[in-house]
């Protein structure tokens, strides 16, 4: 049995994590709405199992802006600094169980044949403290991708909300049992109440077997007119790792940084000469579904999503990949239609 | 009104009138509707209508893919018709190429309805109910957010901003959901040039939300959809707002209000203001 | 910072008036601070805000904006069009809580030497009172 | 080195040679000269150089693997880094990140024929290979370069062409659009697939590397395989947009495949397997 612990004593230790000089992000409510921010008080946290923020932790481990080295000119000669490295341990509280389980998942193409060093020490640096959802909305379909809500992968820690004032608390990973070692309290008595799952919201066999046959189908434009090409949903996805690399200053010193970017802008996949594989919207969003559907779990044996929702929550159009899968749950293959398996 | 509106769809797709129909629909009860493209006269019973009708969907007019379809009718409020008042005006949409069907409307609980100036649109080739006698606003009157900041002292709407825009990831969404925010390819887009940083660092999210307010100074419909999309909660139609306010106060100018009215910048008067000017 | 404080100020003039001006004052000898950097444009009805908004990115503690006085502008209107700009910029920026008295703009015909040189003293003095405009600097080295 | 991935070596311009009205070559050395002689690659790999300031850009190393004092990369002026390349000279600095991607598999193809077919801007990536094949003479058979562009003045590496051909058991066809010959033109004059058909190569034992615009590789495949050459035989070399070069930023897949990684060298067949995205 865990241990628990009450909410009180773990704002006490966030603020001790703070005071010691970790960062700390967590669930911060900003004009009624949830967003993870970092945090310099445990009293901006919002540890609320039963809500989702707008946003994902992916920012923590890889900014959505990120210094990758400096340059300086003089005269012919150029010389490169590598950015100031942040070491300072980190502290994601509060996260949600489909915000964790995305970083394992990324962790798979930022090691891919070499090593993403900023990402990489993104990731050892922070320690993700997971709490599990015992709530759901209508943009939810964890259960859909083969998650739940109180799923513990890349959680180094979970909370359990027991609903009494005090969280039932799993350490899992050696760095979630050192950031407790302190709270080793009596072991929990109450049952943890099960949380509400969602129901499924489409059948995954119907959009593998879609998939591997549809990728010339009509679908793809009628079934996406309704996208604007913004990147509302990628920016807020806990997956979504896609980015630019350019350089900004001024002609004598600057830094090449890294921007997150995401396929649904024209300007992606643009070649220098004009030519634009990618040329509309239709085209752009089947690159995002096949990418996260059916390229990822091919190369890497996972899928790309992990029902987290925000694309659907976020999404100007009311679309979202929830939508678009949604709607390919809804066609029916028409034999004539099949394109040849890829190999 | 629903009824109606879908007799009216039918009827032009059988007609052929029209080759789609830009409208509202909605998958789950409670849900917020959600934009749809009509294409076959059997497909109307998707249509709806009703205080959950948020969108702008004038926006999709810009749309490549959409303009492929052939001549649409678009269903608008009253306030997302002004956007097409604009968008006439700067020759963005030849009038005759559209049916606007316009739907009068009690509001859509959005903040923006407090301040409705047209809740029948205008100028629709076909309009759709009366609007009721019941107040614009769904909302209760909260304190203008506008007035509340404006009071404030510099360092103050500094500081606000600041933290505001730090939440900002440059998505985007603020433009791609802007019915006026339709140029090819967007200056923050443009590299020769770097006029705006592409990153999403203070710096960079300054010089982009300052300028896409000033690309739509005095333009601006005041929608609200670019508010509703940011998925940062980020309030950047207040921006808009203020040089509304500049525009009406200086020059009497409500942006598609008055289709002959002419445009802020288009215009010049030999008697604007100067006090600030030495 | 307790060395003396030089402001930097950048004057986008117009080529017709206010750049002739400034010409004048030199041919004249007019001795003025040596704080501002000049920069030429063919109109203020080109001087684009988002020039106003590199200068202060690039460090400017000020901003001037001159141009030919109503009815002078080489091209007829220029200037018409870029004073109701300004009318609107300027909401802009006092929204955004900007340091309104960091940015000025005037009128100098190429005639008048003298207030190029009086402006561009004036303003000097002011910002020098003011100090460097650290809320923008800030901001451009700020790395979340 | 260092472990950052993205930072690249800095790198002397050694000499910069002017190849068309927009088309430059530019040869480059590391500065550190550990790195210089640690430093490996198979030719038909490419980097990512960097003009400091306007950022980097992807393009095949031109030179052959053989040569081991220095590097080349030939550049069209096309875009803000190109602009920035284009101002370089010999004694400038600029960065290098590679070799990425798989390259030619020029050991697989000993013992057989060549036939190197180019348009424009396309020579440089097989330049490498030519010069590669050069010098392993004796491990290949007969070369056949057929290399064209607009006109004669948008020939890049004219010079080289003429030296190729003074080999033994190599030809060179040169050929130019109609329109684009000069006065004392002794080439072609035809577009590429033609000019191949015409030249009558033996294609008993060979294999092809095309490379080139979409459209000359869409019509010169059917001549291929009139000859007589296989899909597996074929091979091609992609340009996709790439910004990492290492398989991260997610731009440059065509299906499941990521040119960047596991390209740019494919052959026909692999690229018929995978779906038309680039």
């Amino acid at each position: 049995m865990s241990p628990i612990i009450s909410a009180a004593a773990l704002r006490e230790l966030i603020d001790v994590w703070i005071k010691s000089g970790k960062q700390v992000a967590a669930p911060v409510s900003i004009a009624g709405r949830l967003l993870y921010q970092r945090i310099d008080s445990s009293g901006q946290a919002v540890l609320d199992s039963a809500l989702r923020p707008a946003n994902s932790i992916k920012d923590f481990v890889f900014p959505r802006h990120e210094r990758l080295f400096g340059y300086r000119i003089e005269g012919r000669q150029i010389s490169l600094t590598d950015p100031k490295p942040e070491e300072r341990d980190q502290i994601v509280i509060g996260a949600k169980p489909c915000d964790a389980h995305a970083l394992p998942i990324l962790d798979h193409v930022f090691a891919w044949g070499s090593n993403d060093e900023p990402y990489e020490r993104g990731r050892r640096r922070t320690a993700i403290v997971a709490l599990a959802c015992t709530a759901h909305d209508d943009a939810c379909f964890c259960t859909s991708v083969g998650s739940s809500p109180a799923d513990e992968t890349g959680a180094d820690a979970m909370l359990f909300d027991l609903g009494n004032g005090s969280f039932e608390l799993k350490a899992i990973t050696a760095k979630g049992r050192t950031l407790f070692t302190q709270h080793a309290q009596p072991p929990a008595t109450e049952p943890r109440p099960s949380g509400s799952a969602p129901a499924p919201r489409f059948d995954p066999a119907k959009i593998r077997a879609f998939l591997a046959t549809q990728f010339e189908s009509p679908f793809w434009a009628e079934g996406t007119l309704a996208c604007l090409g913004c990147g509302a949903c990628a920016y807020t996805c806990p997956t979504c790792h896609c980015f630019d690399i350019v350089d900004e200053g001024s002609a004598a010193e600057g830094a090449r940084v890294r921007n997150w970017d995401s396929c649904q802008f024209p300007l992606f996949t643009a070649h220098a000469s004009g030519h634009n594989p990618r040329s509309n919207q239709a085209q752009r969003q089947r690159q995002r579904m096949y990418h996260k559907f059916a390229i990822y779990p091919e190369k890497f044996g996972a899928i790309l999503c992990t029902g987290c929702g925000n694309c659907a929550r976020n999404c100007p159009a009311g679309l979202g990949v929830l939508g678009v899968l949604e709607a390919i749950d809804r066609q029916t293959i028409k034999t004539d239609e099949r394109q040849p398996v890829q190999t | 009104m629903i009824t109606r509106l879908r007799e009216t769809c039918r009827r032009l797709l059988d007609q052929n009138k029209v080759q789609v129909v830009i409208g509202y629909g909605q998958r789950r009860p409670g849900a917020a509707a959600h934009p749809v493209f009509i294409t076959r006269p059997e497909d109307v019973g998707q249509l709806t209508w009703g205080g959950n009708c948020f969108a702008n969907l004038t926006v999709y007019l810009k749309r490549k893919e959409v303009k492929a379809l052939g001549k649409a009718a678009l269903v608008v409020k009253g306030c997302d018709e002004r956007a097409l008042v604009v968008l006439e005006k700067e020759a963005q949409v030849e009038r005759g190429d559209l049916y606007v069907i316009g739907m009068a409307c009690d509001g859509v609980h959005a903040p923006k309805c407090s301040a409705c100036v047209v809740r029948t649109p205008r100028f629709a080739d076909e309009l759709i109910g009366e609007a009721g006698s019941a107040p614009g606003a769904a909302s209760p009157a909260a304190p203008d957010l506008l007035d509340v900041l404006m009071a404030k002292p510099a360092a103050e709407r500094w500081a606000f901003w600041k933290s505001e825009f730090s939440r900002c990831v440059k998505c985007y969404a603020c433009r791609q959901v802007c019915p006026l925010c339709y140029c090819e390819r967007c200056i923050v887009d443009k590299n020769r040039p770097v006029t705006i940083d592409t990153s999403a660092s203070l710096k960079g999210n300054f010089a982009w939300h300052i300028t896409r307010a000033f690309h739509l100074a005095a333009r601006c419909v005041g929608c609200g959809e670019c508010t509703r999309a940011c998925p940062a909660g980020i309030p950047v139609g207040l921006l808009n707002r203020s040089l509304a306010d500049t525009a009406k106060g200086n020059f009497g100018y409500a942006a598609g209000m008055d289709p002959a009215a002419e445009p802020v910048f288009g215009a010049w008067s030999s008697s604007d203001k100067e006090d600030f000017i030495r | 910072m307790s060395e003396a404080f030089e402001p930097k100020i950048v004057a986008y003039v117009c080529n017709w008036c206010t750049y002739l001006g400034a010409d004048l004052a030199g041919t004249n000898r007019l001795e003025y601070p040596p704080n501002v950097r000049v920069l030429r444009l063919p109109c203020t009805g080109r001087i684009d805000f988002n020039l106003i908004v590199k200068a202060f990115e690039a460090g400017a503690d000020a901003v001037l904006v001159s141009g030919c006085h109503p009815a002078d502008c080489h091209y007829t209107s220029g200037n018409y069009h870029a004073r109701r700009r300004w009318i609107v910029f300027r909401r802009l920026l006092e929204t955004l809580g900007f340091e309104m008295e960091r940015i000025h703009f005037t009128w100098i015909s190429a005639a008048e030497g003298k207030k190029w040189q009086q402006v561009v003293t004036e303003i000097t003095e002011k910002t020098r009172r003011l100090g460097p405009y650290t809320a923008y600097r800030d901001l451009c080295e700020a790395h979340q | 080195m260092s472990d950052n991935l993205y930072k690249p070596d800095l790198m002397e311009v050694l000499q910069v040679e002017r190849q068309t009205a927009d088309v430059k070559s530019v040869r480059v050395r590391f500065q550190d000269a550990a790195r210089a002689r640690d430093f490996s690659f198979r030719v038909g790999q490419f980097g990512l150089f960097s003009a400091f300031g306007a950022g980097e850009s992807t393009f095949n190393i031109c030179s052959s693997s053989t040569w081991k004092d220095y590097l080349e990369f030939c550049f069209r002026r096309t875009g803000r880094v190109t602009e920035a390349l284009w101002e370089i000279e010999s004694g400038d600095t600029i960065g290098f990140r590679g070799p990425y991607g798989n390259g030619y598999p020029m050991e697989a193809w000993e013992g057989k024929d060549l036939i190197f077919i180019g348009g424009g801007i396309a020579m440089p990536p097989i330049r490498c290979a030519v010069w590669y094949a050069l010098e392993n003479r004796s491990d290949y058979g007969n070369i056949t370069v057929v290399y064209g562009a607009r006109t004669v003045r948008d020939l890049t590496f004219a010079r080289e062409l003429d030296e190729w051909s003074r080999h033994e058991r190599v030809r060179v066809v040169q050929c130019v659009d109609p329109g684009g010959e000069t006065p004392d033109w002794k080439g072609e004059v035809g577009l590429i697939p033609s000019v191949v058909e015409r030249a009558r190569i033996s294609a008993a034992n060979a294999v092809a590397l095309v490379i080139g615009p979409p459209i000359m590789i869409k019509f010169t495949l059917p001549v291929l395989d009139r000859m007589g050459l296989r899909e597996e035989d074929i091979y091609t070399s992609l340009e996709n947009r790439m910004k990492c070069g290492v398989g991260k930023c997610g731009r440059c897949n065509a299906g499941p495949v990521y040119v960047c990684k596991e390209g740019p060298v494919f052959t026909m067949r692999q690229l018929r397997s995978i779906p038309n995205d680039f």
